[in-house]
């Protein structure tokens, strides 16, 4: 798109955001249209696909048995990874992960560890020695927008569909016993993102938006309604005011979009 | 974690998967579905689940690379960390870098590449789950998405293995026969042109049995070739429902 | 190696090192101090030791990020690996990239990016010693760099955190609290313009208890605001004696 | 050279070949004199040097113990690499291994691999916990063309001329023994490669051929007369019948070459 | 600064040399204001920062346990890293460390080594498996010129200033005890650096004397007057006649550094 | 799997290889061996096999690095991975780096680098086996690899290494005596000019024993200084043989 039409768009997003509208017609803390599939992947221990419009998120989960980290020996440890594929858009281009993807892995990461979603004490198999380690991988397949609420929303539902093998140990080795057992998710945390427009919040920014916006916000909301992780983005700022209320509206976007998970 | 079997084809002739030797896996290809490459597709083959998106020809980053008489083909295969059963790290393996060389090589005869001097295609193919033969249906993808970002192709690219489980020569390997099996013979081919495009091969065979294979897996080509015209097509239908 | 502390407030409501939930710990600025940058800072926030530097505007390398219509800033968070209990390698961690990121848009909001087009300016922030909100300090240092430089800003930015020890709302938590706590919510503002820059947050909390952090780290900013200006102002007097 | 000699040039090796000549005088599927040099480097544990016409290879081999691959707890592990050495040519650049190295190891790889010329089940020493890992480094010190075929020899010529050091193990240690034995090399794969040229096939191309070739394909055969190994390059394409009178052929040309090894 | 003025000032500077004089008043082989500080750092196991002039360099040292290298089973291990903060000159990028951070740190690894500084046997907890690991990292905050000597000198102090905890062995595994002891140094090797100027030799040249020089020779003395340790670098020469010279007015200057430090 | 040799200098004198003390090891020298290169040499020195390969003036690339003033030298010394006792990883050490540099500033006075602004000159080192002293005889042969080259030269460098096995000083030290010695000192000298363009030293020496050991290296240059130049004479009586 030159840059020219794009100028006239986002003065047509600005103008009518100014009057409570949208481009796509959506409401302004209306999200779009949300579906979720869980276990697409069968060589995965878990994985979902979430369309949120039409950004799409494909997340897998392996697990290993590794070592626990020194300060926490009795817990299990959970990674997690972003990839912008290329393909999902032409902005996005192969190598190593850049700013953008880690800051995306570490919100989604951040949104699970600090919920408690996860319990970790249930992950330990011999404490300072073996634990089990979850990889989650999130892959941005089509990038329209919002890939925060997206991806956190596919760990999630990929996590909820992990099955942990069965496992006995040995003198001191691990043996695979049949069976599986899922993973011990106790908490359902949901990330709402908002965008800054004209100074006013809308809520699940998609591209176009996303391209107009002056900052960023995402709340991340647990089942109880409490905060659990928010991360500001972008170049410009919110007042106090604006970050009080993005929590309100938070709190309720998050019991609608959770409804979306099967546990 | 993985059990061996004693036998790839049973009393019946039949393969772990109830396949007769000369037959292929179930395959599902759809045409244009990543809304924001220039040309996408994607293949069901089996287990393996594989999209393919193509940028261009565009601009060319770094601009040192453009060439002055032609574009310039790039192809990235790249395996999602869930795809297999041990983990992959997302960084680009030695294996990966040498499959995204010979895919580019199986694409590149088939592509007009002087129609668009000083640009560059990229293509993208990510293996979302493995399964045996992710090369081949790799190239039947991308050659694809290459034709549905309106490149100008002299024909389409189909790619199919053939390979000896036990002592018989069978037609496109799952992941279990390719590595237990005794050989592994990929191919690529334009079947308008007659012409071999990608040939590799792990394993030990005989003349004959190499002859045989090359055969077969040509035979497996011609059949996705049809299916994937059929893909193909029923975008252009489609595409034309909506226009109307 | 590290003990495991029963409480973080005692039964007189003070923390482990004495302070009172709402108190700030003892901090020390300097600006000026670097004899190469442009503009620099040093800000010493409980055990925290930082240094801030600012080269630029200058010409950008690679000369292909430059912007036609502003200046591009750029911004390296990096910890010394002697800074923390267990030695840091000097490579860039995911959380320093992350942790770049955060700063560098907290402060952008506050410079006039547009005065200086095709041009970029870089500042450093060298942690040589960590010890809880290591962010924050880093934000009001950086900010007093670019002061110094002499980059045409809207305002200050400084950073404070909230957060919550044991069931008490507390202000400026320091390492232990940070990892022992139950939540840390880190500010940075522009207090001219009422401005949030940087919002984060690790931990669980209600709205009220959220409502309450927040409210107290944006007080801990105005405070630590106040320090800010003196610190320019010495270094300015300073600079006029010189000068006289 | 400038681009218009290099087109001049293509023009008379392509003219000669379709007369059945080459610019060498070599007929189309005759290979450049080969020497092979086994023992050069002392400080390896096996070492040789080939020469073929002008491309000069030299390779070496260490033995490491290391940990097998868990799917194959009791076999050795053989690791190939490959560096374009940069005073082989002006196009070769200093730097990590890029495509065309990574390649040329991972056939040279495959040939030793495939023909099953090492028996790796011998080079196991404590079933999944220790083994010989054997390194073989291919070092390009001049190229003339045709790498493959050159460091296929070189690496299987240093292969038969490694030793094993002598071991035992005492309390879950190795224990180094005095002596030596020979590594058990059992089969003799050889490459032979083809280039594709006026749509005509010529064995052995050296680096002009190479410049003006529309493929490649390498047929890598056993003792037995078996294809072990194939890899086609290049962006040209062959007819399957080139495919198989190719393979007829590199049987032909492959026991020839065999004669040049020691063992 | 223009190339103009650049090269108006290396005139000066050369043209005051050769009348044994200094742009900043100094005499030939005067060193400028040298102030150590240890410990500032509470965070490491030993810390000091050492100023130059305006060069400004501060060094910290951590102690991990970890294994011995195969040729040294009963000796510790010393790594020393160099980081060319970019806040402390324009012309420093970050990024992983260059021929220029790698050469600064090898030059004041070697004189430490070398010297016998550490007592490396002192370092070995169980001979061939476990070792204390002495990470000694410079961190250069200002560059007046003259690195090595201001960071060889703060490395120096670190080590000085260096505890280490305390430990027994239960068990096969390293448990800490409380308490600390001082790390084994017995020697104090001092770098002092020439450079060469309009064919004479200085010492200690700031920054302004290193753009003019046409070589760089470092010498590093022990507490017994030998010569431990040499670098020479920067595209110049010199001649035997100055090599001698230096080693003999470094021993004087290296008597007079070493008094900097507090043991 | 070393032994430790008790001794390394035996009761009359000589040392583990049978050398006299102020003996170089036997060397084998050899220029325009690479096909390829625009200058090139092979040096054999004890049981070092070096090569040595130089490409220029050619253009730079990236085409930033250029000079308008003069050339821009590079060197690059590798180490093949079967070249010592231990396999090296290809990739290069911090060794291999000050190695590089070291080699460089060696050979950058002998060049005048004036002749030809804006273009580069690459020499590449290839240790293909390693016996102590590589860093001298890279130098001894790269030098030879830029007259082989064509590059217009003040003089030779050449280099050799003296140092201290036992109590004495002993010229050109192979590997056991780099190891187990006490001091190594590599000097590397233009002849014609007196010039030391490489000096470094490890180990302890007294003031006496390092002059003892600079000189003896000296010494031991002018003796390498006398093949070179036969090497070099050598590769162009049999050109001449060739062109008559």
């Amino acid at each position: 798109m030159s840059s020219v039409i794009v100028r006239v768009k986002q003065k047509q997003i600005m103008d009518l955001i100014a009057k409570g509208k949208r481009l796509d017609g959506r409401g302004l803390t209306d999200y779009r249209e949300i579906k979720v599939e869980q276990g697409l992947i069968e060589r995965a221990e878990g994985s979902a696909r979430v369309l949120l419009g039409k950004t799409e998120i494909m997340a897998g989960t392996k697990i290993e048995i590794g070592k626990p980290f020194s300060d926490t020996p009795n817990e299990g440890v959970l990674t997690v990874n972003a990839e912008l594929v290329p393909l999902a858009s032409p902005t996005f281009e192969p190598g190593p992960p850049k700013e953008d993807s880690i800051e995306l892995a570490r919100v989604v990461d951040r949104g699970i560890r600090e919920s408690k979603a996860l319990d970790f004490k249930k992950l330990c198999i011999k404490p300072g020695k073996k634990v089990f380690v979850i990889f989650v991988d999130v892959y941005v397949l089509n990038h329209d927008g919002n890939l925060i609420d997206a991806s956190a929303l596919a760990a999630l539902a990929a996590l909820l569909n992990t099955k942990m093998f069965n496992y006995e140990i040995e003198e001191d080795e691990v043996k695979i016993k049949p069976g599986y057992t899922p993973l011990p998710v106790g908490k359902h945390p949901i990330a709402v993102t908002f965008a800054k427009i004209n100074d006013k919040l809308i809520v699940d920014p998609w591209l176009e938006e996303e391209q107009t916006m002056d900052a960023r916000l995402t709340m991340t909301i647990d089942d109880d309604s409490n905060v659990c992780a928010i991360q500001k983005g972008g170049s410009g700022y919110f007042t106090p005011k604006q970050v009080l209320e993005a929590a309100k509206t938070a709190m309720e976007k998050a019991e609608e979009n959770r409804k979306k998970l099967k546990w | 974690m993985s059990q061996k079997p004693e036998k790839l084809i049973d009393k019946k002739g039949l393969r772990l998967d109830g396949r007769k030797p000369e037959e292929l896996r179930s395959i599902k290809i759809e045409v244009g579905i990543l809304p924001n490459a220039d040309g996408s597709a994607y293949i069901q083959q089996g287990k393996n689940k594989i999209l393919a998106g193509v940028f261009g020809p565009r601009e060319l980053h770094p601009k040192h690379l453009a060439l002055p008489d032609r574009t310039v083909l790039r192809c990235r295969y790249h395996m999602a960390p869930f795809s297999v059963q041990e983990r992959k790290s997302p960084a680009p393996s030695r294996r990966d870098i040498e499959l995204s060389k010979v895919i580019r090589e199986a694409l590149e005869p088939s592509i007009f590449l002087e129609y668009y001097p000083r640009t560059g295609i990229d293509i993208f193919v990510e293996i979302l789950q493995a399964d045996g033969g992710t090369r081949c249906a790799s190239i039947t993808a991308a050659s694809l998405a290459l034709a549905d970002a309106g490149i100008p192709m002299r024909d389409l690219v189909v790619a199919c293995a053939a390979g000896k489980a036990d002592d018989t020569i069978v037609l496109d390997l799952m992941d279990t026969e390719d590595k237990k099996g005794g050989a592994d013979v990929p191919v690529a081919l334009m079947p308008n042109l007659n012409a071999v495009t990608l040939l590799q091969m792990d394993g030990i065979l005989t003349f004959e049995e190499f002859e045989k294979a090359v055969n077969l897996a040509l035979k497996g080509c011609r059949e996705i070739y049809t299916m994937q015209k059929e893909a193909l097509k029923a975008k252009y239908e489609s595409v034309k429902e909506v226009e109307e």
